[in-house]
This record gives C-alpha cells, structure tokens and sequence, in this order.
C-alpha cells in the first residue's frame, strides 16, 4: 500500500491539473467570455510545475508499475509543463478565440496536458496505449474547435482518422508482444524481449506499434495528417500538436524502442536512421515551396523530428544526450514560431507568407525575434538550434556514421532556405497595400516571443544549465 | 668620399610628388621645379662619375625583403655602364624638360606633365643604379609605367589612350618573361646581383632560358620584332616625350639591360647569337618601313627600332662597348632629332612630311641642328654616329658575315631614309600654305646643346682618342677585348652613308617625286607591304588580340551559362522536388492512410527480408 | 478447444478487412465501423493471449475492457466530428474533403 | 592583463547595442557610435601591432578560458603572424567602410547594428583558436551579411544575397563535419585548433584526405576558388559600396586565412597530396577570372572577377610550400584586401554621381575628375601589380614560391600578369581616357571626405609596396614555424 500512497505524491503535479482543468470547466459553465479563465489555467500550470519538484521523491516503480518515476520522465514532464504554459499563454491573445467558450478550451488544453504528463511516466504498454488515446481523443476535438470553419473540421476529421487507424495498428501491435511475451511491463519486457526477437512476429509488432509513435511524431511515412492538421486546427493547438504530442511520442519511442527493446532489436539503427533521413529531407524538401506559414511550419516540424529522431536511431549516450537537447530546444524554438503566427495573424489576418512583407515596419519586436527563432530553426549559430544539430551531428560523427551527418547538414542548408525566405519577406521587402495599423498590444504573445528568443540565444551560448540537467539525467538513468 | 649614387634619383622623385600634389597651385612652376630637380641629379651623376674615377664603386644599401632565406640587398651599383647612362639620362632628361617648358606651354595639365617626367627620371636613374635584377625590374616597371602615362598624356584622344594600352600591355608581354627570367636566374644561381652574374654557376639549361627569359623583356622595353608594335604608335605622345622615353633613355634600356647581364649572354653562344638575330631582324625591318613612311615622328620611331636593332646586333656579336658606345651617341642624336620634329611640328601643326618643305629656312636653328642629327644618324664622319656604327660593324665583320651585311644594309637605309626625311622637310620647296614660325628659346637652347653632343660625343670612342670610351667601359670590367675597326670598314661604312644620302637626294631632290613611276609600278607590292609595316599589326591583331577577347567573351558566357547554371540548377533540382513531393499531399484522407499503409508495408517486406534471408 | 493459430488467424483476417475498409470506404461511418474493426481484432487477440498465458492477473482481459471503454470514447468524439464537417461541408464522404493540401 | 582581444571582438558588438537604443530619427549619432567603436577597434589593432612580438611563433595575447566545459569547448583568442596583419586589415576596411557608409539612405539604425555584428564576426573568425568558437564566428558572419547585401543592395540583392548564404552555408556545414571529427580524434575530445594538429596529422592518410577536402569545401568557396565562385560577382555586385569593400576587403581572405590557419597545419599530407592541385587551381582561378574580368562591361563585375583572379595568387603561393610562397600568400591577402577595398570604394564613388556601372557609358573623366582619375589610376595600378606598389611584391612573392615548386605551371599563369594589366588598363581607357562623357556635369570631383577615406589605404600601398618588410616581418616567424611543422 505504502507504493501506492507514494504514487499519490507522485501524481501531485497533475492532480493540480485536473483540478484546475475542472475548475476552467465549471467557469466556463458559469461565464464564457472571462479572459481571466486563461489566466486561471496558466496559474494551475505554475502550481504544477512548482509542484513538480516535489513529486520527483516518489519511488520508482508506481501504480504496480503502470508508472515510472525515472529521470526521463522528469525530463519529459518539465519540457511538458513549459509548453502547456506556453501554449497557454499563446492562446490568450489569440484573436480567433476570441468568441469561443473559453472554460470548455482552456478545460481540454489542461486535459491534453494532463495526459501528456501521464504518457511521459508510462512504463507498461497498457498505460502508453491509454494515454496516447486520452492525448489523440482530446486533440482531435481540439483540431475540429472551431466549429463554424470548414478548415477547422476538416483537420479534425483527418486527424482522427488517421489517428484511429495508426493507434488501432500500435494496438495490434501491442496485442500481438503481449501474445509473444505474456506481459505487457516495460521492465519485465527488458528480461524476457531477447528471446522472442528472431520471431518474424516479434518484429512485424514492433512495426505496428512503431505506427501508432511515428503517428504521434510525424516520422515519414506517418506524417500524412500533419500539415493539414496544423494549417486547419487553432493555431495554439497546432503548437501543442507539434511540440507536446511529438515530445510523447519521442518519450514512447526512448522508452519502448531504445531503452526497452533497443540492444536486442537489431534493425533498429538502421532501420531509424533510414526513416530519420527520410523524415527531414522530405519535410524539408517540401516545406521549400509551401506558401501558407502554418503549412511551411508543420513540413519544418517534420523535418525537425526527423533530426530528433536520428538521435534515437544512433542511440548512443551521446545520441540519447543530443536527443533529448535538441527536443528541449525544439519545444522553445517551435513553440515561439507559432507565437509569431499567431501575432501576425492577428494584426494581418493572414497566414500567406507574401502577406508578411515588410512585417518588420510594422511590429519589429516580433520580426526580430521571430526571425531569431527561424534562424534558431534553421540551425545557425550562435543559436540553441545550432548546438542542438552541433549535437546529433556530433552523436553521429562519434558513431562513426559520417554519412548521416553529412546528410544532416545538406539537409540543414537546403532548410535555411526556406526559413530565410520568411525572413527575406518580413526584413527585405517593403509592406504592401495599406498599412494596417497594429493590433492592440498582445503582451502574452511578445512575452513568449521574447522568451523563448532570449532563450535560444542564452542556451546557444551558455548551454551549461541544460547540458549538465541531461547528462546528469543519463548518468542516473 | 660621400656617396650620393643613391640620392640622384630621390630628387625627381621628390619633384614628382611635389607637382603632383601641389600642381594647381605651382602650374608654370612645376616646371622649374623638376628641372631644378633633374639639374641636382646631373651633378650628382657627375660627382658620382668623378667618384667612380677617383675609385669609389659599388654599395648596398639595406634589405628589402627576403626571398628564399636569402635578404634581397637593395644597393647601388656604380661602375663604367651606369656612370655613362647616369650622365647620359641626366643630361637629356634636363634639356628635354627645358624644351618641354616651350613646347608644352599651353597645355592645361603642365604640372602634370611634369611630374609624370619627373617620376620618370627617377625611375630610369633607378633602374641604371640597381644592383640586382629584381631592383631594376622594378624600375623597369615604373618607367613602362610612366611611359604610359605620357603616351596617353593626351587622353582626350581615342588614338593616344589605345597607344597607351598598346605599349604598357606590348612591353609587359616582354616583363612577364623578364620576370620568369629572374625566377628562373635565382632558381639557377641563387642569387641575383649583377656582380655575382659572373661567378655564376647553375644548369646549363636553366641559365641559357633564363638569359633567354631576360632578353625577352630587353626585346619588349627596346621594341625588337617582334614586340615592336607599340613604339610607332605611342607617337601619339607629346614629342618631348617620345625624345626622352622612346629615343633616348628609357627604350635603351633594353640594351642596358642585355649589356648588364653580358656576362650571362657570353657565356652562352647561343643566346648572343638570338639577340644577335633579333637585333638584325628588326634593324633591317625598321628601316625598311622607315624609308617610305610619311610621318615626321613615326619616321623616327622606326627608325629608333632599327638603331636599337642595331645596338643589340652589336651586343650579339660579342661588341660590348661597341653596343654601348652606340647607345649613348644614339642618345644624343636621337634626342636631339625628335626634338627638332618636335619644333617643327610645334611650327607647322602638322606631321606628314608631304606637306612640308622648305622649312630651313625658316627655322633656321631648328634646321642646321636637324641636318647635324641627321648627318650624325646617317654615318657621315666625324659626327658621332660614324663612331659607334663603325665599332658595331667592325664586330660584325669577319665571323659574322650575314650580320654584317644586314648591318650594313641597315646603315645604307637609315642614310637613305633620315636624307629622305631632312630632304622632303628641310629643303625643297613649301607643298602646302602652312604657317610656320621658330620656336622660342627654350626650344632652341636644348637643340643646340644635343647637336653639340651629336657632333662630339662620338669623338670620345674615335681612334684619335685612342678609343677611350673602350677602355673606359672596359675598366674593372673582364669583358672579351674587341676588334678595332679596320680601314676597310671604315671605308665601307662611309661608303654605304654617303650612297643612301646621295640615293635620297638624287630621287627628292633632282627628280622631286616620291618615287619614280617605274619603281613604283614594279615595286608596289613591296612598297605596300612597307606602308602596312609588314602586316605585323593586323596579324596580331587577328592572330591574338581578338581571339583573345572572344575567349574572354567566352568564359565570360561560360561561367553564366556552365558554372552558374549548376549552381542556379542544383537549386532549382532541389525546389522543383520541393513542388512535386508536395503533390503527394493530395488533401484525400484515405490517400493519406493508402501511402502510410504502403510504407509499413514496405516496411515490413524489408525486415521480414532480413530476418528471414539475414541480409 | 479451438487452436490458437486458428483465432490467430481470424483476427488477422479482421485486422486486414479493418485496414481494407479504411481505404476504401468514402463514407466516414463506414470508416468509423472499419476502425471498429481494427480495435476489435486487437481485442481478440489479447482475450486470446490472456487464455493463452493463462494470466492469473487477467491483463489481456482488462486491456480488452479499457478498449472497448476507449473505442466507445473514440466514436463518440468521431462522430462529433462528422457531425461537425457535416454542419460545415453538407457531406460525410471522404473525398469532398480536400480543402487542406499540398 | 588587458584582454585586448575580446576588446577587438566584442566592440563593435557594444557598438551594435549603442545603435540599438538609439531613436531611430538619431542617424548621424549612430553614424557617430558606429565610428568611432569602428576607430577605436582600429586603434586597438594598431595597439595590437606595435604589441606583436616578431620573433615569436607561439600565440600571442591568448586569452583562454573554459566555456562549455561539458564538451570541453574554450574560449580561447590569440594571434600569431599569420592573423595580426589580417586582424588590422579588417579594423581598417571596417573603419573605411563604415566612414564610407553615407550611402546608405534608408533604414541606417539596422545597417549600423548589423554591420557592427558583422564587424563582429569577422573579427572573431580571425582571433578564434577554438574550432568551435571559430565555426560560430564564421557562421555568423552571415546572417547580417545576409542582410547588408539583401535589404540595401542593387535590384537583384534578394537573389545574391540568398545565394551567397546558401552557398558559402553549404561549404561551411561540411566543414562543421569535419570539426566534430576532429574533435572525437583526440582523447581528451578537444577543440583546441593548435594541440589537435598533433592528433590529426597521425591520422590515416585517407580520413586527412576526407578532413581535408571537407574543410577545403568551406574554404574553396569562400576563398572563392574556381568553379565555387559563382556567388562571388552576383554579391559583390549588388552589395552596398562598404558591404563590397569588406566583402572583398575580408571575407575572401576567411577562407585563405582557413588554409593557413586548419587546412595545412591540421593535414599535413593531406596538403602535400594536394598541393598541386591547389596550384593547377590557383593557375585556373588567375587565368579564368582574368580572362572572364576581361569580358566585363560592369564595373564591379569586373573588380569582382579581378578578386578571383588575385585570390588565385594567394592559391599558388599557399602551393607553393615553401617560404617566400607563404609569405607572398599572406602579403596578397593583405594587399588584395587593401587595393580592391580601395576599387569597390572609388566604384561607388563614380555609382553616386553616375548612377550606372556600365563601363561604356563613361569616358574622359580624367578631365572633370581629375582627383578621381588619379586615385582610380593608382588603385589600378597597384592591383595589376606595378613594381613599387604593394600588389607587386605579394603576387611576385606568391609567383617566386610558386615557381620553385612547379615551373611551367607558375610561367603560364604569369600570363595572368599580361591579362590582368589588359583588363585594368581597358577599364581605364573607357573610364578616364577618350572623349569627355555626354554630361561632364554630374560628374563632380571627389570631396573631403571621400579622398580622406582613399588616403590611407593608397598610403599603404605605397608604403607596403616600397617596404614589404612592414608587413613580411609579422609573418615571417609563423610562416618558418608553419613550414617546419609540415615538414
């Protein structure tokens, strides 16, 4: 008993979730138009995250091992609490919600958290399959919120199908290691995996439940729904997709595919590596043409997992270390772009990059951090996106896979020009048409900008902090 | 005892600063202030000159910079060739600049003028004290420089700036092997002071193409065939300049520079033997031209091609002294017949000797001091040209016999074509109603100090002064001792002189035609191919030049269509798979779940291929 | 006692008519009842296995109960959806929806 | 001690931030920070000259300190004699350039900022002894040349500017590969660029091959080497008047700096291996940019394509190998820095009043410019290599070094010698020489300020060109130490 007592300490942080996410309901049910509900959820993201500290005392192993408390999912939880802030925070100045129910938005963001925050301690693949369940159902809503936009719905429709079908496979998935094994405990897998994995069965499962992971990080070719999703949905929401979901996916991937079945599962490096490579030149090759901002946005993100990924393909320390900083880096990187979309957009009200012309003249704040956070993207130093790639670049050099970081940074310069395009409408070319005067100040907006900009180029030049919180993180995990 | 040798080109130097930046507030002064400058370096050159006889010789000065672990010295060296061209530049370069204060009197860029004449001086006293090859290649650089600078001095017009063009670019073709040469000289001998030339030992070869490499920048700066393009046309300059650079001094330098590194030359037969040959060549090509050629100036210039042609055919027969003597009478003569063209021009505004005639007697200084250079050129003894032309052809004579008769030849034509030009521009009788007045005194000072050298100068290397000149370039000097001139040279030369002038005379003068009726109808494909000088322009011109250009225009279309366009391309590939790929996106769901399904399938078709085949 | 790779095989065959129907329905109920599909081979599966291991936790049996809780979640918010694109686009076939592309 | 360094680094940097807080109407105030944080980096490097210790072939005025420890990156400055002539070049051209930079009309508050950045950088690359500091250096030197070119370029500035980030970005990732290699060659990891070249000159011949040709990449287009210079002439061209300046003035000697400083210490057998290649392209870069210079009709085009000729020279002498080709190498640097700094500033100069560069619609400027006309003619002088100038003694120093290596090879491309005095000699006569130009009017002569900012680079050209010692002698000990480490 005593375990599970712990595990109530454990959950602390998204006890507080929940309790504030009901809370945004029940206000919502009263008023629906308070501005303050979105206060009152970032406030509950605060109180978790300082809660979160506490909860890391707990045991190991919690909930008969449902959960784990291990250092990834400290990692995984902290990144999580960042961006649940952040996308809460880019959400309340978002003008197209400016009419919605706010209690009903800010109840589901806090829900999609909660269950991120779950996902990232799961340890037995009953609680994965749940939680990614509990994280798609409520996105899906999320992508179809706005209910009166065709584009909208459509993302959700097309999300959810996808969805459906991908966690359906990684069920199968599942369904079928649980036949071959008889457990469904990472831990216990770890003992048994080794015997099973010259079965064709054996593989042919770790296949399916690789469907349902890529799904949730847009690896190539599971990547299908994301521009679509992310040019449809609320733009808040597309960063939550692209960073939070993506995080638990890339949390499952670490905790099922390298550190459960990872030394016995001998395709894996290349098997990674080959998609890795196929995920960033594709979502790089396509994001050259792409003229919608969100669309562009989503075919970088892809290109971006497959960096991440590659991390995990080589799967070394150094590997795992590059890994795990660069999905720290992304979350500040990725999550601060859509900010900027969401400002443009407001005092545009539109997303076409030729309608970002001569943005700069007209909100330079945003311009310039903006333009820091592409470049940041883009992987230019002295930004933390450099260090980031500096990194996998590294982890695959040192795993005398030279041939994979070349092939990172061809991939990095053809990037650099599509972000630079953005840059080269806002900076080099003049407004046209009228110049519409700039919307209200939205200080939420700038303040996330500016933070995640000052934090890409603090952690570009001094990344110490973060560097020894992983490696720290390695040496106990 | 102080040596000054290596102030005497500081003070031009300094002049050429002086009106270069001060010009517009100085104007007429500038002109004073380099000749002031020029008559300092004269008395230095003949403190020096008194030095080097009292014993002083040769001193370094410092390093400039170190090539291959060994200090390249600048220094200076003083020895019998220098101190005569020391005088000779000084001499001629301060009664040019008197001259010049007359004959460019109302130019705008007066001061200008000047400081490029300045700068000029400087760099030639610079290049005759240089001690090591590398100091006077630099000189050598700045006097093509200069030269130039005063070819297109007049730049308004299009003709004087292509002229310009054509002599830096002609002669650089020359310096880039003069260059190649010093490489090739210190690859060979590590070293290149002139003094250690003589001691010098290296592979056989390498030293024979590097004397080669280094004559090939004599034949650019002296104008031999076939680099001898440039010098009729930078005609196109003030004539002032054409006296001092392209008669006297600086395309002399050439010789200078093949008799400075005579020891490299004799030590390989071979060698003399091509600078004997090339001298010939265009000794007798010039010439040649120069007979029916009707510019007062361009006259001159070929025939200055011939004399060097003459002066190198000289070296190339082993005539040390002999090719130096002709230099500096050739210095003096020259100087003073462009000069005297010059007054006439500044006179008659015109240059095509067929319309003029009959001017001695109106200007008469300009007149008696023409017929002096031309009678100096010609060989008529005593004057000086008779000296140094003998001296060349007695070298010539005996183990040379195809050299001496172009020599000789050359001597008949020069006398025939310099008779032709006094005759056709002097005497005779006016062919056009062209105004003509005498030059004012400063024009005319300068005339008649040259012509006292073109009477005397040669009397120094005579017989009856018991070939001083010889035996004072001979001093210190090891050079191979030469052959006096024979009577029977002597004879000879007088002979051939006196043939051409009477030749002239009797064809300008008794028949007064240019040419007879029946000459001309027989001869007129020669006389054409002399008037179009031997084609050589237009050959080059469609032989390299425009190749040249097309293959720039070429590149040029190359680098847009070939470089750039891969680089442009591979861009391009890459956005252009950007577009397709998104094609893919089809908007269709089930396309979506269709293609996903596909990869897993792909997917798993490969690991099932490895696990079952181990792959 | 019906043999495992027998049920095995149902539940393949399952799956495969599942993704079959996914690709090829154009109504997206028909497509909501393939996803059925899907998830309820999984089911089988894991109620087999559960025998099968003969578990005396009963894990395979309990997941089959979350999935059934889950699925039924699932359609809720599927049908949401349709409902929504229906109010929106006045049609439920996939392939009137391709506003979002390339 | 005082970190004279970082002081030179970081500078323009505090300049940059001045700018930033400046109201953006304060345009000749920012002119001022910008300057004077331009003169006193300029005066730091002059400081930093008389301070330089010749004999010396260690690091000097190192400043190291631990920065990332975790991946045991340092932040470790210093120069020796192949950096401190460099180091002063860009303190010069960047105060030139930014006295030069008047025509810049709109938008001054970013241009200032950026070009103090870009200051920045350039510096950084030439100090930094940490290949990881180094890298960030030289990356970013991009992004605000990116936009100097593409916000106050000519009408095609969006397309060069985005070609020539693209470009020299594509040279540098792989030069990023080859560093992190580097870095897991030796135990400890390091990223120290003097202790590693002990480490990796032990390596196996055909991964210093790979390292070598992965750095050459980078190099090669910076440099720009043929067939990697087609960015080159499209930059250059639009760029603003004092962006060119630098663009030519320094960032070309990045990559030649790189081979000095990475290629050859690092590898050397990768070098000696490639050392005739890089003369056959060094011949190629002489003769073809001479030739294709030749074709040109725009002026800048023109000096942009004399800029791969020159760099061809430093290329022959950098394969050369021995000593005088070295130090020819480094002096050319320098000197190309200075003459064609001195050009791209006296094109502008006739661009403000004639708004065109096209060399056929001038003519006869020597008449109503004649202040112009001198300059231009000296500058051209100086870069066709005129004895008594500076462009001679580094081009005969590289040519000499050459020559003792490769002897027919160094004799053609002396003919680059013939075309370069064709094509500066042509561009004189359409510019200066001929009938006066239709409109003699808009052609005033130079004012004060323009022919301060000529001054003291035609000054250096003299001086270096008289005494080549004032800038050999900084050399001359790192180049012995160099040539003894590669052999």
């Amino acid at each position: 008993m005593t375990n599970q007592i712990q595990g109530l300490s454990f959950l602390f942080p998204e006890a507080i979730l929940v309790f504030f996410a009901i809370g945004c309901c029940l206000w919502g049910v009263f008023t629906n138009r308070s501005a303050l509900i979105g206060t009152y959820a970032l406030l509950g993201v605060a109180m978790s995250a300082l809660s979160l500290p506490a909860s890391f005392g707990a045991g190991k192993n919690l909930f008969f091992g449902m959960l784990t408390n291990d250092p990834f999912s400290a990692f995984f939880r902290q990144v999580i609490l960042i961006v649940a802030g952040l996308a809460i925070m880019i959400s309340l100045d978002y003008k197209d919600l400016d009419r919605a129910d706010l209690g009903e938005y800010y109840f589901f963001l806090l829900t999609i958290a909660v269950s991120l925050m779950l996902a990232a301690s799961a340890n037995n693949l009953l609680m994965i399959y749940i939680s990614l369940e509990s994280i798609s159902l409520v996105s899906y809503i999320m992508a179809g919120y706005s209910k009166r936009d065709i584009f909208s719905s459509e993302a959700g429709m097309k999300y959810f199908l996808f969805g459906a079908v991908s966690t359906g496979m990684t069920l199968y998935g599942i369904s079928l290691i649980y036949g071959l094994l008889g457990t469904l405990s990472l831990p216990a897998i770890v003992g048994q995996c080794s015997t099973i994995m010259s079965e064709p069965a054996a593989g042919l499962a770790l296949l399916l439940i690789l469907v349902g992971f890529g799904f949730k990080c847009s690896l190539v070719p599971f990547h299908m729904w994301t521009p679509d999703v992310y040019q449809g949905a609320p733009t808040p929401m597309a960063a939550l997709f692209s960073v939070g979901s993506k995080t638990v996916g890339f949390a499952f991937l670490l905790r099922v595919f390298v550190l459960t079945f990872g030394k016995n599962f001998e395709s894996w490096p290349l098997l990674a590596s080959m998609l890795a490579i196929v995920t960033m030149t594709l979502g790089n090759l396509t994001a050259l043409e792409q003229t919608n901002l969100k669309r562009l946005l989503a075919y970088s993100t892809i290109a971006q997992a497959g960096y991440i990924f590659l991390g995990l393909a080589i799967a070394t320390p150094m590997g795992i270390k590059a890994f795990l900083f660069y999905l720290f880096v992304y979350a500040l990187m990725n999550m601060g772009a859509f900010g900027a979309v969401i400002i443009i957009n407001n005092s545009l009200k539109s997303e076409q990059l030729e309608d970002y012309s001569g943005f700069y003249r007209r909100d330079p704040l945003t311009a310039v951090t903006f333009a820091i956070l592409l470049l940041s993207l883009a992987g230019l130093p002295p930004l933390a996106g450099f260090l980031a790639k500096f990194f996998i670049i590294a982890a695959a050099v040192e795993a005398k896979l030279t041939v994979l970081a070349g092939i990172v940074v061809i991939n990095s310069v053809v990037a650099v020009y599509y972000y630079v395009r953005i840059i080269k409408f806002m900076f080099l070319h003049e407004p046209s048409g009228q110049a519409a005067p700039p919307g209200p100040c939205r200080l939420h907006l700038h303040l996330v900008l500016v933070i995640t900009a000052a934090a890409n180029l603090i952690l570009g030049l001094w990344p110490h902090a973060i560097l020894g919180w992983i490696t720290n993180l390695l040496r106990m995990g | 005892m102080v040596n000054v040798a290596h102030l005497i080109p500081l003070f031009p130097f300094l002049a050429f600063w002086v009106n270069i930046l001060l010009g517009k507030t100085l104007h007429r002064a500038s002109a004073w202030i380099s000749i002031i400058a020029s008559l300092i370096s004269m008395v230095l050159s003949i403190s020096t000159a008194q030095g080097f006889l009292a014993g002083a010789g040769s001193y370094p000065l410092g390093t400039w910079l170190t090539f291959f672990g060994q200090p390249i010295a600048f220094g200076v060296i003083v020895d019998p060739l220098t101190v005569m061209m020391l005088l000779v530049v000084t001499v001629v370069a301060t009664l040019i600049m008197i001259y010049s204060v007359g004959y460019m009197g109302g130019d705008p860029h007066f001061s200008r003028y000047f400081a490029y004449m300045s700068l000029f001086t400087a760099s030639m006293l610079g290049l005759v004290l240089a001690d090591n090859l590398l100091m006077l290649y630099i000189f050598w650089e700045g006097v093509g420089l200069c030269s130039y600078l005063l070819i297109a001095f007049w730049f308004e017009r299009p003709a004087a700036a292509r002229a310009g063009l054509k002599a830096f670019l002609t002669t650089r073709i020359g310096d880039t092997g003069l260059l190649l040469g010093i490489f090739l000289l210190f690859a060979a001998t590590g070293s290149l002071s002139f003094t250690d030339l003589s001691k010098a030992n290296g592979p056989e070869w390498m030293l024979m193409a590097a004397a080669l490499l280094i004559f090939s920048g004599a034949v650019g700066k002296s104008a031999q065939f076939p680099l001898h393009v440039w010098l009729p046309d930078a005609m196109e300059g003030p004539t002032a300049v054409s006296a001092l650079i392209h008669a006297a001094t600086m395309v002399a330098a050439g010789v200078y520079l093949v008799a400075r590194c005579f020891v490299l030359f004799a030590a390989h037969p071979v060698c003399l033997e091509v600078v004997a040959v090339m001298g010939g060549i265009s000794a007798l090509m010039a010439a040649s031209i120069a007979s029916v050629n009707n510019d007062i100036k361009k006259v001159l210039a070929y025939s200055t091609i011939s004399q060097l042609g003459l002066m190198m055919l000289g070296l190339g027969v082993g005539g040390y002294s002999a090719g130096t003597f002709h230099l500096m009478t050739h210095a003096f003569f020259k100087a003073l017949l462009f000069l005297c063209a010059g007054s006439i021009i500044h006179g008659v505004h015109t240059q095509d000797i067929r319309l003029m005639g009959g001017l001695f007697y109106r200007m008469k200084t300009t007149g008696i001091t023409f017929v002096i250079g031309t009678l100096a050129i010609a060989g008529v003894p005593p004057l000086s040209g008779f000296w140094s032309k003998d001296e060349i052809l007695a070298q010539a004579f005996g183990p040379h016999p195809v050299l001496f008769i172009t020599a000789l030849l050359t001597s008949f034509l020069t006398a025939f074509y310099m008779a032709r030009l006094m005759l056709l521009v002097l005497f005779g009788k006016s062919r056009s109603e062209l105004q003509t007045h005498e030059s004012p005194v400063t024009m005319r000072f300068p005339l008649v100090v040259l012509s006292f050298f073109a009477l005397f100068a040669g009397l120094l290397g005579s017989p009856w002064m018991h070939h001083a000149f010889q035996k004072f370039l001979a001093f210190q000097v090891p050079y191979p001792s030469e052959e006096a001139p024979s009577k029977f040279v002597m004879g000879l030369s007088i002979g051939v002189s006196l043939l051409g002038i009477g030749l002239a005379y009797s064809i300008y003068i008794l028949h007064r035609r240019f040419l007879p009726e029946g000459i001309r109808a027989q001869f007129g494909w020669l006389y054409r191919l002399l008037m179009n000088k031997y084609y050589i322009d237009e050959i080059y011109e469609a032989v390299f030049v425009q190749p040249f250009l097309r293959l720039c225009r070429l590149s040029f279309r190359f680098d847009m269509a070939a470089i750039d366009g891969v680089v442009n391309g591979i861009a391009n590939l890459v956005r252009r798979a950007g577009g397709i790929l998104r094609r893919l996106q089809s908007g269709f769901v089930q396309n979506y779940l269709l293609i996903q399904t596909i990869g897993v399938l792909i997917v798993i078709m490969t690991l099932l291929g490895k696990l079952c085949f181990q792959f | 006692m019906i043999p495992v790779h027998f049920l095995l095989e149902v539940s393949a065959v399952l799956f495969c008519a599942g993704i079959y129907g996914v690709l090829t329905r154009r109504n997206v109920i028909g497509i909501l009842i393939s996803i059925e599909l899907i998830l309820n081979a999984a089911n089988l599966n894991l109620v087999l296995f559960d025998r099968y291991w003969g578990s005396t936790d009963g894990l395979g049996q309990i997941f089959a109960l979350f999935i059934v809780a889950i699925a039924a979640a699932g359609s809720v918010v599927g049908l949401v959806l349709v409902i929504a694109i229906y109010r929106n686009g006045k049609s439920i076939f996939t392939d009137k929806f391709n506003l979002l592309k390339w | 001690m005082f970190p004279i360094l970082s002081w030179l680094v970081f500078l323009p940097l505090g300049g940059a931030l001045v700018v930033f807080l400046l109201p953006k109407k304060e345009v000749g105030l920012m002119r001022g920070v910008a300057l004077v944080s331009s003169l006193a980096v300029l005066i730091l490097s002059l400081r930093l000259c008389l301070g330089f210790a010749q004999g010396k072939t260690e690091m000097q005025f190192v400043e190291v300190s631990p920065w990332i420890p975790q991946m045991n990156v340092m932040y470790f400055l210093g120069v020796d004699g192949l950096s401190v002539s460099l180091v002063f070049l860009t303190a010069l051209l960047g105060f030139l350039a930014c006295a030069a930079s008047g025509c810049i009309l709109h938008r001054q508050k970013e241009y200032f900022i950026l070009y103090q950045l870009l200051m920045t950088g350039m510096m950084g690359t030439f100090v930094a002894l940490d290949f990881f500091l180094f890298y960030i250096f030289w990356e970013l030197v991009l992004i605000p040349m990116y936009f100097l070119i593409g916000i106050w370029g000519g009408p095609r500035r969006e397309y060069a500017a985005m070609k020539f980030f693209l470009y020299t970005l594509a040279g540098s990732v792989l030069m990023l590969v080859a560093i992190i290699t580097v870095y897991f060659s030796a135990t400890p990891h390091s990223f120290n660029m003097l202790e590693l070249r002990n480490v990796t000159s032990t390596l196996d011949f055909p991964l210093q091959i790979f390292l070598f040709l992965a750095f050459f990449a980078a190099f090669a287009i910076k440099v720009p080497i043929f067939p990697f210079h087609t960015w080159l002439p499209d930059a250059h061209v639009e760029a603003p008047t004092p962006i060119s300046v630098i663009l030519a003035g320094v960032l070309l000697k990045l990559g030649a700096y790189g081979f000095f400083r990475i290629g050859f210490p690092l590898f050397p057998a990768a070098a000696h291996y490639f050392s005739f290649a890089l003369a056959i392209l060094g011949l190629l870069n002489v003769l073809y940019g001479a030739c294709v210079a030749m074709a040109q009709t725009d002026f800048k085009k023109m000096i942009a394509y004399s800029s791969v000729s020159h760099m061809g020279f430093v290329l022959l002498g950098l394969a050369a190998m021995n000593a005088t080709g070295f130090n020819g190498a480094l002096l050319e640097m320098f000197n190309h820095g200075i003459i064609t700094g001195a050009m791209f500033l006296l094109v502008g100069m006739l661009y403000d009043r004639a708004h065109t560069r096209d060399l056929n619609q001038f003519g006869g400027l020597s008449g109503p410019m004649p202040v112009y006309a001198f300059y231009l003619t000296f500058c051209s002088l100086a870069s066709l290599g005129l004895p008594g100038l500076n462009g001679f003694v580094g081009e005969f120093l590289s040519l000499a070094g050459s020559f003792a290596s490769y002897r027919i090879l160094t004799a053609i491309s002396a003919l680059g010698l013939i075309i370069t005095a064709g094509y500066f000699l042509y561009m004189l006569q359409r510019v200066l020489f001929g009938p006066i130009a239709t409109n003699p009017r808009q052609y005033s002569d130079l004012q004060a300020t323009e022919i301060l900012t000529l001054t003291p680079l035609t000054i250096i050209m003299i001086v270096v060109g008289f005494f080549p010692i004032v800038i050999l002698q900084f050399q001359e000990t790192a180049v012995q130490g160099l040539l003894k480490w590669l052999f």
